[in-house]
């Protein structure tokens, strides 16, 4: 697989939050996303699940494909906040399809 | 006070003590977590109809405005000594102090409607237009919260116009005040058709919901990792002292003792939807866990069962 | 027309406007996806089983083979019309308006069951066979619709076979069907153990469904990017005319003035469901954003508020 | 034996049956999951309830004591033959018989309750307490089919201590007894209340979740692989010998033909959500697209179409 | 990571969609795959979120990891309909386990 | 994309086995991890949806973004289930951020 420049970013963060990370997003040029929902999971913060009851902690999974250079400028901008905002971020080395697009 | 625990066995409660201790033991059961919010939303526009046809039945009246106004203050004040207590006696940290303490100023739906269930079934029926004065109490307590957070700390994120619109429209607020207003038009008459479902069926659906709220409270409660003793201390100390507020308040404005006791009700409940979504998205560095483990898990489970006849205690003997 | 106008107060109309509104607003308040499928599933097994039983006490007629007859011819022939406006006055392509027309010789479910409540209400109710008439008119126009896509183009897509299956084995088609053949098997004597249900919590459940439909409508219109004004208006003026000419062919064949109303609201009313998944299956060119708007956005809000009482005045002033 | 087949034309039944063509068919309508889920749950809280007042009502008694010792026997040793006849005429392997065994030791609960409407609407309602029996005869089946798999096989998975709690305080189980409790405390005029959602809602949400299992049993049958012939005949003939020995051990420990009958009706059930969870952790070798076309596909409908009269008929004759 | 010959491909599609992309994966010899749920995103088309009442443009993500070869057939036969379907393609380079099954 | 040392390792298995595997992750040294829902799929034990009924079979995935040796000690201990749970493993070099978390 030669790389052939694009990255599949996802990032883990609370529901909530999502708003926020869609606008740093369209700042770093990222107009196209999909939001996944998740069962649960645990970390240093503990176990968690899914419960109706108070979203405010329920995890979602921001999944962009992008180039090299809009996934260079959304690390610029997410960085300083994944601490605070409790965020996963991994990165791959995707082959995309009508790479005009992304 | 024996009277005033009888509640303690209605099957609202069982179901709530039930889905705590299945939660304890780490049983399996589950409410699956759309229909616990099918069943959050029910009941909200159940009591919104409710409410609102019970206004148009009595009419708006100065009592009502008093209420309103009482409400008000409650959920702008409030937060204030809350925060005072969280940092002085729960050793918190301005942040997080203020988050906590938005969540204190602010009300639970649930706690009101089993509050109503208790007052009712105890001849002491609140006013309908107790159900505007809960959506009132919703909002305010979030901006004094990140007030207090901002205060000599320029550098706390804020999210500006975006979180007073997601305030003010949350849906719970939307959901609620829209009932009512339907209830206000559709009257008595229009609302017989639909009583099968949001009348005779609430009673049911709140215990399915509360079986939920047990086992939510219960996981809670275990998983949580920085609710220190004296936190859960606190977290059953600022509703009984708030609810006191409260019941003092509505004493004083001239309510009669039903509705004392739900705005002390309201006043001494710790909101756990509304609340906590807006903190996630305004104040990120506070920690979720904290506040969704002291109001959800310590107050409300409080408030549901010992709480309620408490604050009726204090209303009848004020009143 | 005052008194037509009467039913835009009802509980279920107005719960419609509270979704709308808050939809508007931007306020966060959504039905969660399952609760509202969960919803849509009931209200069809509740109609078929109230027409299926109202007709196993009404015995077969002549008037249900004219009505089925009639459906049926609609279903057909609306599509040619409504192709030939999107065409002409839309300035659509072929395919998007082929798709488009599928959807408006369709049905859709909740318009029939608001207007039987409507009519009911107004002391119109229309015979219960209308259930199976509604379920005999959702797939045929898919195949018309297929049809003048290929009209003059052989290479757009086609789907064979698996779309005729898909199309007649529909989840609400079956769903209708099947409890229509229920509540004809079981009678009014079978009925009474599931009534509390079915019938008494019907017009509740309705509200809630169309709470979360008014969000949806609002969503999908301020989302959408490909709706012109013209379409805009073309989703309008067309079911108004699709509704004359249902209130004619049913006059015509000599139908009663509710059972005509329902008639011509049903040629009125435009899919959103089966006839969607369908096109993005057989004709996956043409755009779902602009279908659904025209459909769930503009053309449902249009029939459940002014539609069906202009169909019944309507049908009244020809009856 | 015509007026014992009667309930299969009951509405409960017909949504049943229009499941399983829908299913079959390959109709793409399908009941979310989480709605599916809800309903069950309703279902057990609801029969939990129902049993628990009803001993309430009529107290405690030496039969409430025969038929827990008779069901919990029944759990234990029912596995035994059927795991032989699974070796000998089944051909399946040790691991595969044993999961299977447990299945059929241990009860379904939709099939309870099928059969308690079956039996209260032809005159012969069992006891307010197989409500508890049910409860008690979910997992020793369970336990007695993992020491099926051991021996003679050192190397079989265990799960240990981590197993017996999950059995133990399966959702299920925690709700039924729950349920149950919560019933004996309020009593009958503490449900009056909750009456409407728990009482009068029954019947009908017991066709929606019917109609569901319609779905899942063809869907399951159509897919699955290893369900060989013998296989599908075991999964009828097993349920006849165990309803048969239930039937038996009822009468001769002296109850009532109703609740014999509905003691058969637990023998012959076969467990599809509890045990298929606790066996796939267990025993992950063993294939659970068989069990679950065993249990789900093939005895679950037999059971509730022709296996409940059979019972009847049987424990009428006895009795 | 050595290029062990396998990929991981996810093509983010409208549901009503997956019976035919499921046909042409069996054509392309590709009999296991995986689907996961969404819960909305954003594009060139707009913003959508999952909302029941019309399942047709709900997107879903078909998931399968298969060897290179098939996943040069499944590439052929998807990209001229990538367009027109309006799908998302991403191939990953993947490591797997049991290489034999895919 | 250098190889960072990082892994994302996804797990597709039935929803029972997940108190299982987690123990066997936190064994090899893993203590975050996410759990995704999926829809349906087939393999060559046919074709499966979810159904409430029985969650017995009902798959969901394993998520977790490990350093290169935590993926070792976790291949190492699944690998001999992998055929008994009937589960897939795949695993993609990774970019992260806050290295250390992982
Ligand atoms: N290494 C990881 N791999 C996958 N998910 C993780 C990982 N670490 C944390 N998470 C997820 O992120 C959430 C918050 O993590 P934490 O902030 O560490 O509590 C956890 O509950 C997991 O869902
Ligand atoms: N670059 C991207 N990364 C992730 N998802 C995308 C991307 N572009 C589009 N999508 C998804 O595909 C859907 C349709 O995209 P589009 O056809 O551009 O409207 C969007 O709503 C997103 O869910
Ligand atoms: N190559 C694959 N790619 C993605 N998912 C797969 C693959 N093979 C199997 N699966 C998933 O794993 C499940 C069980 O597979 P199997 O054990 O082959 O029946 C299937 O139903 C799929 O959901
Ligand atoms: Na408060
Ligand atoms: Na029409
Ligand atoms: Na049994």
């Amino acid at each position: 697989m030669t790389d052939t420049g694009y990255r599949k970013i996802e990032i883990l963060l609370d529901a909530p939050l999502v708003p926020r990370l869609v606008d740093i997003a369209r700042q770093a040029g990222i107009t196209g996303y999909t939001i996944f929902p998740t069962l649960g999971g645990a970390g240093q913060g503990g176990l968690w699940s899914e419960d109706l009851v108070a979203g405010a902690d329920t995890k979602v999974l921001f999944w962009t494909v992008v180039s090299l250079d809009k996934a260079a400028a959304l690390q610029d901008a997410v960085e300083p906040l994944l601490t605070a905002y409790g965020m996963v971020w991994v990165a791959t080395a995707a082959d995309v399809l009508r790479p005009g697009r992304f | 006070m024996s009277g005033m625990l009888a509640p303690l066995l209605s099957p609202v409660i069982l179901f709530f003590v039930l889905g705590a201790t299945a939660g304890f033991a780490r049983s399996d059961l589950a409410i699956p977590e759309q229909i616990a919010k099918g069943l959050s939303l029910y009941l909200m526009a159940a009591i919104g109809l409710k409410g609102g046809i019970e206004v148009a039945e009595a009419g708006f009246s100065v009592d009502m405005l008093m209420a309103a106004i009482a409400g008000l203050a409650l959920s702008c004040f409030l937060p204030l000594p809350v925060f005072w207590m969280l940092r002085r006696f729960g050793r918190l940290d301005r942040i997080n102090a203020a988050a906590v303490s938005a969540h204190y100023g602010s009300v639970s739906v649930v706690t009101f409607v089993a509050g109503v269930e208790v007052l009712s079934s105890s001849g002491l029926p609140p006013q309908g237009y107790m159900v505007a004065v809960l959506a009132l109490m919703e909002t305010p307590a979030i901006v004094v919260g990140l007030m207090l957070a901002r205060s000599g700390n320029r550098e706390a994120s804020t999210a500006g116009a975006g979180l007073l619109h997601e305030t003010l429209l949350n849906g719970s607020v939307v959901l609620l005040s829209g009932s009512f207003l339907i209830g206000l038009i559709v009257g008595p008459e229009g609302f017989v058709s639909i009583a099968p479902v949001f009348e005779s069926g609430f009673r049911g659906v709140l215990c399915l919901f509360l079986l939920d709220m047990g086992l939510v409270a219960a996981r809670r409660l275990r998983g949580s990792r920085t609710l220190t003793a004296r936190l859960a201390a606190l977290a059953i100390l600022m509703p009984i002292i708030n609810g006191a507020i409260g019941i003092i308040v509505g004493t004083a404005v001239g309510l009669d003792v039903g509705t004392v006791s739900i705005l002390g009700t309201l006043a001494a409940s710790a909101s756990y939807i509304a609340v906590p979504a807006a903190m996630r998205l305004a104040l990120p560095e506070a920690d979720p866990g904290l506040y969704l483990a002291m109001s959800l898990a310590v107050t409300f489970p409080f408030n549901i069962t010992l709480g309620i006849p408490l604050y009726t205690l204090m209303a009848t003997g004020l009143g």
